[in-house]
């Protein structure tokens, strides 16, 4: 039984031409590129080097993307444990990244936080809690230190639709629209937690971009199969923070077609039907993008080939560079016990 | 390969006890087998937690049980950790008693308003009124990259509440007995599992039957030094006392089995004889669960002792994630080997 | 300057003559004894022999009487610091309640909790937390208690404005609407956290009721200085948790004429306009009522002049029982480390 | 009459400093300039907590600050702990220096979530690319009814958390020159004042200055027995040594000011000229702080060690509301010399 229904739009029918091509070209790539770094992780897992729980978002890809952008590069986003999409999506560097999952000394957090706890400075992507909910409050306060400072950072947040069950989000919510913080709540809605159904944890007939708005947070709920809406949807929020009027919150639906974290679809396991994946991987955020792009004469397929190439030499530089990466050692572990 | 199975695997020991004296399951049998006993005997236990009514149930705790028991008696939660402490609160105060379960210690910490400003005081602040019988169970991650936030062993942050009690069992027989006993209990307890522990085998008769929360028991008898601690680290524990015997160091080593109440007499018992105290625990070695044990043997049984007391804990640092780094991080049973040898030479 | 205008309606223009008598005395007779008894409690307190906080309710007698009326003996009443009103308004007994404040061994709970933690379990007032917001998922799961033992009991609980800020109420809310339990959430918006007004604390323009309302719990605003308004809002809103549609919460507003604590008003401190305090004290719950019965020959001035004795009667009777009580000893102290 | 002011008046003792010394003040004035100086030193520095801004200013603490200040440097929070805690984390991330107040560390236990999951642990799962520089303040609370859950000391359930800092000063001296330092300090630091030290008078300097975090102080110096442990039961502690002069006993008696670092070589120190150990605390004497403290003595100054260590903390029991109970409950200077007379016998 199909739970979750198909929602979204994918990029059937629509106009891209007010678009400059370089910038769709950009998206698709970035969307592209988050798919086969998840693939290839996906496919080495099996070989047990990657000792990290690892937490893949694909299916979900445009959120990340559409909403990274339009952010600036100084803006600085946080996200929880499903963090790869957000990381590269970001400019987070992927070298850094897959060091950290093989557990590298030159990961992006010296072999400290694994997948969960992603993290490149430079890229503005400012870090991730593991604990579900707990990095909503520290970026509401990342966006009250932007504020203090008269800066014109704008934060990001990203968690997903069972972090609307903890406390800790209202709270955030509530002190963000007080102060009219720069601050945009980033909800990814797939419906899931780990094999909890939406329905098992949530009233039904409440929505949770409604509550955000009762809340005096600007919310709307996009279509996150759709890299454009999210991208708009981002820019509306930026400007509404521009103008003064504080926080925004969207809740970005998309489905995530593979298991809570490990390698592969685990549909079988009961919890959902895998003809809901089915479904869900008929709006593909990537491949109806492409087809788009494709029939409106905006993307080559040789370019589209090209991209797959540098993709594929990037991520095989990057493997080989973290696999031949040295391991942490003894007096590394007594570093940082405390900030001088 | 679900999050860390493989490494929980590697860790994995053969069965401890001996198969003639009785049947043999693994923990987490053991502790299913005492929740479906639970459930059987008393229609106001129910069980609670995130993910308790999906596929794995719970590192396989809560297996089978949404078929057996009504969906009211065992029901999946919001992520509404400290929410859903207080309506465990609430529902024990008025005649249920939950189990309530968590995939790690860390996710607790949400939840410190419930337990140590509401459950552990109600029936003292009521004078004895109102009851709490509640569990909060929960495992202790390790491996895999559980890291800062997923594999913490937080006793030591609870031990000093007034009117807790907690529980750390190391063998699939007590994980069942204490379970039942923390369920017939008629106060807040916690238990603390460890997820390394969970394939391990061991006798485990049928039916139900109690182990005692506040007694200490005897894992090996010696002469030279007393081992104290409970859960993952005593089987570690018991692999370095065994390893020493051929230098001809014996140890008395007590497994707690619960931390508070804490069984000191037990303790004493063996110092007044060893003089030689080496207190272990899971979490962080300062402050909490080995220096309460080492100031109790300090107070009350100073004249026993013989030599600087030892403890073996973690270090004053959170858990890295990292498999290098982990291994530098834990102890094993070779550094409690060292230390052994070095109190007794 | 008056910042939280007149709201109320009191008692003016408005027909009772659908009620019974008795029931309307009975309404009048437990507001005027609430206050009488604060009334009392104020005027001793400086003989510093009390040794407890205080709370007081004067000025939002109604929300406790109203509540209290529609609800059963046997339902269960949760309440937060400001204890007295629901307490009293439950049926809990006045010299048990006397004796806890003089820290007596006979008192409510024999001097272990104080004025911030009385409970009378005959009465159905089970118990209160001096955590704000901290008693909300309690009584949330003593309706689940309920609902799992099929019993028709209804658990209410009391708390402030203050405590809509605490993530725990909106867990709690989502909880209770999503297994539809039998249990109302009495939010006292008095719109003050001690000295803290409430345009400090949550954004202009969001309502509490209707944040409630996005959680799926069926929520109006009530004015909570007509007894019968909260009366009649309590009746509906266990009309339909009878029928199964869950939870309810029903936004009371009053005002508090005192401090946040000790006796009298603190206006002169600044953080509010004494002007604002008389305002309110002419939507009195109790005058305004009073005058309606009067006015609508519901009442008799000698009627309520022999409820004025023996309410008298018995504050005077409660409080020489209380002073004359022993204290506690030292035995008393080990008792209920751990229940059996 | 304001919530225990009445108690707190009826046990403040006479000026502890002769002031021919230098100028004194109160325990909260000292505590208002160190938060003026503080603000009007470094922009980045904001307090906010819950009534900072109102008219009794936290105990009056914050008393002035809101008129000399921007309101986004002073600001009023709504009662939102663990959201605010956690917004405390992220500013400091970020560049800025929040000092967040409560009333009570009772209310710290809504934010473990952030303080033990977050605060502690960013700086170092970032290996070091983030600071989290705050200062997290609350008063223990006694007397008038407190009860349960307005009393509570918890720095035993914070101590073993790697990354915290945990202050607890006795002195207004200590009090301006820690909340100085603390502020200063670029980790996570913790103070916890006592509620009944508030109206303690002590000379204070004008300006500027820090008392180190880490670094314990004789507040006496003796033979027979050494004192141990912070805050309020420390000025217990003074009075019941001072007392026992005309005995012939006397005591050092150590003032650590924080217990994390925590400062052992000056235990050590006099402990290997006493021979003798009392470990006191204002918060629960099981597991935790004292238990911490003896666990290191017997651990690395047990040859310093005549006799058992002894403590002396509160019970475990949860605090009661009620006047006569609290005296049973806690201990006070002649509990405290009856168990140094013991010890010294
Ligand atoms: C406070 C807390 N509770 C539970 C968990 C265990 N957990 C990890 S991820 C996860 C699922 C969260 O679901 P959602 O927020 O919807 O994110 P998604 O995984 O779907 O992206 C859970 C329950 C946790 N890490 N932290
Ligand atoms: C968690 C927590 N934070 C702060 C306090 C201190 N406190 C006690 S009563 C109170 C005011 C609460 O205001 P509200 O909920 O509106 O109730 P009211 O006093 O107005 O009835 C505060 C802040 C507390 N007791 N608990
Ligand atoms: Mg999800
Ligand atoms: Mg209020």
């Amino acid at each position: 039984m199909i739970r979750f229904h198909y929602q979204g739009q994918g990029y059937y029918n629509i106009d891209l031409s007010t678009y400059e091509q370089a910038f769709l070209h950009n998206l698709y790539y970035a969307m592209l590129r988050i798919r086969r770094i998840e693939e290839e992780i996906e496919r080495r897992y099996c070989e047990d080097e990657m000792k990290t729980p690892i937490h893949l978002v694909i299916g979900q890809e445009a959120t990340s993307v559409g909403s990274c952008a339009a952010l600036k590069t100084d803006d600085r986003i946080y996200a929880t444990h499903r963090t790869h999409g957000n990381y590269l999506a970001k400019g987070g560097d992927l070298k850094a990244m897959i060091s950290e999952l093989y557990c590298r000394a030159n990961g992006c957090v010296a072999s400290r936080g694994g997948s969960m706890h992603l993290l490149d400075k430079k890229a503005g992507m400012d870090g991730s809690s593991a604990i579900v909910g707990g990095i909503i409050p520290i970026a509401t306060g990342s966006a009250l230190a932007a504020q203090l400072q008269s800066s014109d950072c704008i934060t990001g947040v990203f968690f997903g639709d069972g972090a609307t069950e903890e406390g800790a989000l209202w709270e955030s919510l509530n002190f963000a629209a007080l102060k009219k913080l720069p601050v945009i709540y980033f909800c990814e809605n797939n419906f899931y937690s780990v094999c909890s159904p939406l329905k098992n944890r949530e009233p039904a007939g409440t929505r949770i971009d409604k509550k955000a708005d009762a809340f005096g947070v600007n919310a709307e709920q996009v279509d996150a199969t759709n890299v454009i809406k999210v991208y708009e949807a981002t820019l509306r929020a930026i400007l509404r923070i521009n103008s003064g009027a504080g926080p925004a919150f969207l809740e970005c639906i998309a489905y995530r077609w593979r298991g809570h974290s490990g390698a592969g679809d685990d549909s079988h396991t009961g919890y959902r039907d895998p003809k809901e994946v089915l479904h869900w991987e008929t709006v593909c955020p990537v491949a109806t993008f492409y087809n788009a792009l494709i029939d409106q004469g905006l993307l080559h397929e040789n370019q589209a080939r090209r991209m797959e190439e540098m993709i594929n030499a990037e991520i095989k530089e990057a493997f080989a560079y973290a696999i031949n990466s040295p391991n942490p050692v003894y007096e590394d572990l007594n570093k940082f016990a405390y900030s001088d | 390969m679900p999050w860390s199975e493989a490494m929980i695997k590697s860790q994995t020991k053969l069965p401890a006890s001996d198969p003639s004296k009785g049947r043999v399951l693994n923990y987490t049998a053991a502790l299913n087998e005492a929740l479906t006993l639970a459930l059987e005997l008393d229609p106001n236990i129910f069980v609670l937690g995130q993910g308790v009514d999906d596929s794995s149930g719970m590192f396989g705790v809560t297996k089978g049980l949404p078929d057996k028991f009504d969906s009211q008696r065992v029901f999946d939660t919001p992520l509404s950790e400290d929410g859903m402490m207080g309506v465990c609160v609430g529902a024990a105060m008025n005649g249920m008693r939950p189990v309530y379960l968590h995939n790690r210690p860390d996710f607790l910490l949400l939840t410190f308003n419930q337990l140590v400003n509401h459950a552990s005081k109600m029936h003292w602040m009521d004078s004895g009124q109102t009851s709490v019988p509640m569990v909060v169970w929960a495992a202790i991650g390790r491996g895999w990259g559980s890291g800062s936030q997923h594999s913490q062993a937080i006793q030591s942050l609870l031990m000093p509440v007034p009117g807790l009690k907690i529980v750390m069992p190391s063998t699939p027989y007590d994980a069942k007995g204490l379970m039942l006993a923390a369920i017939a209990d008629n106060n807040p307890v916690l238990i603390f599992e460890h997820r390394w522990l969970m394939k391990q085998q061991g006798e485990v008769p049928e039916g139900i039957y109690y182990v005692p929360i506040g007694k200490g028991v005897y894992r090996r008898r010696g002469d030279d030094v007393t081992v104290v601690g409970t859960s993952h680290i005593l089987t570690l524990a018991l692999e370095a006392v065994d390893g020493l015997g051929d230098q001809g160091i014996t140890a008395d080593v007590i497994d707690l089995r619960t931390l508070k109440p804490l069984d000191e007499n037990i303790i004493f018992e063996s110092l007044s004889k060893t003089g030689r105290l080496l207190v272990i625990d899971t979490g962080w070695q300062m402050s909490g669960v080995c220096a309460e044990i080492a100031c109790l043997a300090a107070e009350k049984a100073f004249h026993s002792l013989k030599a600087p007391i030892r403890r073996i804990g973690l270090p004053d640092l959170p858990t890295p994630a990292g498999f290098t780094l982990e291994q530098f991080y834990y102890p094993n049973a070779k550094n409690i080997s060292a230390v052994i040898q070095k109190m007794c030479q």
